[in-house]
């Protein structure tokens, strides 16, 4: 017990110095550095408190692809700042309150705790048999609370349109040389491999269409980064449909079983699981194309959202 | 009947799915989808006074496991508001961005800001609320952002995105906080779990504060005007009309139906003064403001403003039918302004165009010129002001007797000083448009009469039709949950 | 009270954690990146396979074993193709 | 399991007030991003926190869905943030290249 309480000492100790690196660090370079490292530190604190499902999903998306989208929008000339003395000011004051905020939230959080099995997550192991799939998180995401996950297949769609309406992609920075493509050929299928693994995996033990989507975005951030192989060409008519897919996936067999008078994505109980298989492989596939187009900064083909039409200007 | 429920949540997602995947076909699906989801929301609102509350349970599982979508007659009416508002903002956008390719990238955003709005207001789930709110501000972002060529909207647009943001992110605390302590999401079963707690107030002002953000009371106001003013019309209609509302929806339910026992007096006048701050200050800058969109914007402020200054009149209100009454009217003032501001955005989008520009000092001639759109911006004007046939006066008239009812005759002031304001800076925009034309402005093309429609309708909607058709509308509202659960 | 095979984890274990310690302290005081990256390359290396051996070693089944042998192979491509990028990023950012 | 709770819940909660005013406060655009990002890694760090139920126990999963639901809208917020800002960093580049060009 002792030994779990150092070790729960010095991850918290970490984090909250690698948090301080990453919000008062001398310059961007080294706060975003600190991010990246903190979401590292975090993943391992997730599996830490029993949650390996976040622990794949920082990794890959808190750490890897956020990272990599800072380090990619970092300006290459650094600007010197010199702050005045009101400035200092402004920032002790500001120091001072988040610091009275916190002991105030944390004396409320001590009032709370502990917190033991509620209704909610005994109701989720006793209907979990019901759901389909025998992981419960992906129970939770997938079938209880399938609702949230559609909004945020939204979310994560809107995300992208807004990406992609407002410039093209970043451009490829120079090509990184011979060994890091030896490098990405062995990778790119392991990845593909991998992500695969997920998705499959997420029935019953952690993963799941999240995860896989990350890691399918990295093998294209891999590539992206590895500047020397191409990425695979699309039309634009496929780029859309790669986009909806997903969440036209999900609403459609939700909507189906509207049709059999059931509740709006209500499973069949026998059909569960593969349905939910179904879902989560075109979500897998939607996540992977907008993180990566999010992370690409914009539309890789020229002509976002239709070519050549603007024919009717006069109206 | 909650299949309407499923529709009025599903059809907005299906059409910005359908818009994307069929760019080309965007203004017809986008012209029938508003169509159908006004038709359903009238439906809806028809159907709710004989059944207090409709509800769905998402994927057959019990609220509290599962999420239901749900609406009462409350959220029946917002509905109502969003439905109406977006059909006329919709074909409205069809003429203002004649660029197609503008059209192309607007409508899946301008889909995904409906599904976001349609979600949150049938939402019976604090965390589906959050993930709503981020829905609803990354697509208002981003919808900011189309068509824009200035650095000044860019720079509105990404600032509202963080603001945005950050309030999420204190909404999603108040959340855990309350999920930590009762151990349900479940909106209805936390109507009668949520006591008097450190948690609980914890929750409420971290919940407060992230809405009160996106509906930018006053400290916490300073985004809203450069937002609401640099975005292109049809989209500063939303969100001056709708985007702030909803979010005031939510507080009012956090207020008067979740936290009642959290809420005390002295939180809710707090709450009023900031209001009656923002009904003045935000006047006084819409006075002051030379361009026509910035006065609309800061107009909003204040008029937000309002509704939170109500807000301690109603409370002070023993339970009953006085407070019925004076809840109905709050409703009746949030409804009428989301549908006047949306007219003057529109009005004042046709101007622009056919301007060039929405300098207040140049706008002379412009009344002979588009004589349509001055009259929908004047029937704007009067519904925003206050005057008598509209259903704002009949809102802020019952408003100010329950505050003298309550004892509480200072709100009364604030209303009589924000209104000459309000009067005072319309009548300067009219004074400026029904003034001959300057020598040195070229001649003015003609604009196009269907630009002009939308904001004709929905005036006269906010002015005539809120007034003389109020008394159903205030039967409805007043069937509001506090009352349903007596 | 140990059998064999444990004793030799808790050997490989523990010259795993001095080799991580000297490769840390490496980092911290050698001079120049390229010297850092010596050290650090040296770290994953060999650190990371006595970790992985170490505790190959005490897996239920002998597939779990492997399975940490392959995560070695894969830190020993990365780590090859890393200390390669940022030498050569090095070299270019000295050339500039 | 009382004692990691309340540390990492802590934790949690001082990352989040601290990333959250740093967000607030920050003038460049990507610092306030790695801020909104930090103090919404902190609030997960709470809710994972309280979801804990002990070594031997399978935490609570609805917490992990919901965080799982965060990490996803925080990269896609974040990623359109800094989309609108390089859009933003274009235009300003291009009107200061067009003002060099006039005088």
């Amino acid at each position: 017990m002792m030994l779990w309480w150092v070790v729960d000492l010095t991850l918290c100790a970490l984090m909250i110095a690698l948090a301080a690196g990453s919000l008062f660090a001398a310059t961007l370079r080294r706060r975003v550095i600190f991010f990246i490292a903190f979401g590292l530190l975090t993943a391992i604190v997730w599996a830490r408190l029993q949650a390996p499902d976040l622990a794949l999903a920082e990794a890959a998306i808190g750490a890897g692809l956020t990272g990599a989208l800072l380090l990619a929008a970092l300006p290459t000339a650094q600007p010197t700042e010199h702050k005045r003395d009101a400035d200092r000011l402004i920032e002790w004051v500001s120091l001072l309150l988040a610091a009275l905020l916190a002991v105030v939230l944390i004396a409320v959080l001590t009032t709370l705790l502990p917190v033991v099995d509620g209704d909610p997550s005994l109701a989720v192991t006793a209907r979990l048999s019901d759901a389909g799939v025998s992981h419960p998180v992906t129970a939770v995401l997938l079938n209880f609370r399938a609702w949230d996950t559609l909004l945020e297949l939204a979310v994560l769609l809107c995300a992208t349109i807004g990406v992609l309406n407002l410039a093209p992609a970043r451009k490829a920075p120079r090509h990184a040389g011979a060994l890091a493509d030896t490098l990405i050929r062995i990778l790119l299928p392991l990845l593909i491999l991998t992500a695969g693994y997920l998705l499959w995996n997420g029935a019953f033990a952690p993963g799941g269409a999240f995860q896989a989507g990350a890691v399918l975005a990295a093998a294209t951030v891999v590539l992206h980064l590895g500047g020397g192989v191409r990425l695979p060409p699309f039309s634009l008519a496929q780029l859309r449909g790669l986009l909806a897919l997903g969440l036209l996936l999900f609403l459609s067999v939700g909507l189906v079983q509207l049709a059999f008078g059931q509740a709006l994505l209500q499973y069949p109980l026998a059909w569960a699981g593969s349905l939910i298989l179904l879902i989560e492989t075109g979500a897998t596939l939607s996540i992977a194309t907008m993180l990566s187009l999010v992370y690409l900064g914009g539309h890789p083909l020229r002509d976002w959202p239709v070519a050549g039409d603007s024919r009717d200007r006069e109206i | 009947m909650s299949s309407l429920l499923v529709l009025i949540a599903t059809l907005p997602l299906m059409t910005a799915l359908a818009c994307l995947l069929h760019p080309r076909g965007g203004d017809q699906l986008s012209l029938v989808a508003s169509m159908i989801q006004l038709v359903a929301s009238v439906l809806l609102v028809t159907e709710l006074p004989s059944r207090s509350s409709l509800s769905h349970a998402l994927g057959g599982w019990a609220p509290g496991l599962g999420i239901a979508l749900g609406a009462d007659p409350l959220a029946g009416w917002l509905v109502l508001l969003c439905a109406l508002v977006q059909f006329a903002t919709t074909l409205y956008a069809r003429f203002y961005f004649c660029d197609s390719q503008a059209r192309y990238r607007l409508w899946p955003l301008w889909w995904l800001l409906a599904s976001a709005l349609y979600a949150l207001l049938l939402s019976g789930d604090l965390f589906n609320l959050y993930v709503t709110l981020e829905l609803l501000g990354l697509s208002a972002a981003a919808l900011c952002t189309v068509g824009a060529a200035k650095a000044e909207a860019l720079e509105a647009a990404l600032r509202y995105l963080l603001l945005g943001l950050i309030g999420s992110l204190l909404y999603l605390a108040g959340v855990a906080l309350v999920y930590a302590e009762y151990g349900t999401l479940d909106v209805s079963a936390l109507r009668t779990l949520i006591s008097s707690s450190p948690a609980s107030l914890a929750s409420l002002v971290l919940l407060s504060s992230g809405l009160m953000i996106k509906c930018a009371l006053v400290p916490l106001h300073f985004w809203l005007p450069a937002a609401h003013s640099s975005a292109p019309a049809p989209v500063s209609a939303v969100l001056s009309a709708l985007v702030v509302k909803v979010a005031f929806y939510l507080l009012l339910r956090l207020w008067f139906e979740l936290f009642t026992p959290v809420v005390t007096s002295a939180f809710a006048t707090l709450i009023g003064l900031l209001g009656a701050i923002a009904v003045i200050w935000g006047s006084w800058q819409a006075f002051r403001a030379t361009r026509l969109k910035l006065l609309a914007a800061y107009s909003t402020l204040s008029q937000m403003g309002y509704l939170f200054m109500f807000v301690p009149i109603v409370m002070a209100l023993p339970e009953g039918d006085t407070r019925q009454f004076a809840y109905g009217a709050l409703l009746l003032l949030a409804v009428s302004h989301g549908i006047a501001k949306a007219a003057l955005f529109m009005g004042i989008g046709s101007l622009q165009q056919h301007l060039g520009h929405d300098e207040i000092d140049r706008l002379g001639g412009s009344a002979r010129k588009l004589p349509v759109t001055l009259f929908a911006i004047s029937l704007a004007g009067v519904a925003l002001v206050g005057l008598p046939p509209s259903g704002a006066f009949l809102a802020k008239w019952a408003l100010i007797s329950s505050s003298l009812v309550s004892g509480q005759w200072w709100w009364m002031l604030v209303t009589l000083v924000g209104t000459l304001l309000a009067a005072a800076y319309l009548v300067r925009v009219l004074g400026a448009a029904f003034a001959p034309t300057a020598a040195a402005e070229p001649a003015l093309p003609t604009c196009r009469l269907a630009l002009q429609q939308p904001a004709l309708l929905l005036a006269v909607l906010a002015t005539f039709g809120l007034g003389f058709a109020a008394s159903p509308v205030w039967d409805t509202l007043s069937l509001s949950p506090p009352e349903v659960q007596r | 009270m140990f059998s064999p095979g444990e004793l030799i984890t808790a050997l490989l274990l523990l010259s795993a954690i001095v080799v991580f310690a000297a490769g840390t302290l490496a980092l911290l005081r050698l001079p120049d990146p390229l010297c850092r990256l010596h050290a650090l390359t040296k770290i994953d290396n060999l650190g990371f396979g006595l970790l992985a051996a170490g505790l190959a070693l005490i897996q239920p089944t002998w597939i779990d074993g492997l399975k940490l042998l392959a995560i070695w192979t894969l830190i020993l491509c990365s780590s090859t193709t890393n200390g390669y990028l940022i030498a050569h990023h090095c070299v270019w950012e000295s050339r500039r | 399991m009382e004692q990691a709770q309340l540390m990492f819940a802590a934790t949690g909660a001082l990352i989040f007030v601290f990333g959250l005013v740093a967000g607030l406060r920050d003038d460049s655009l990507l610092g306030r991003i790695i801020a909104i990002n930090i103090s919404g890694v902190g609030l997960f760090l709470l809710l994972v926190a309280l979801a804990y139920r002990g070594l031997c126990q399978a935490a609570d999963p609805i917490p992990h869905a919901l965080v799982l639901t965060g990490i996803v809208v925080a990269v896609a917020a974040s990623g359109l943030a800094i989309a609108i800002g390089r859009k933003l960093d274009e235009l300003r580049n291009s009107s200061h290249r067009r003002e060099g060009d006039s005088s």
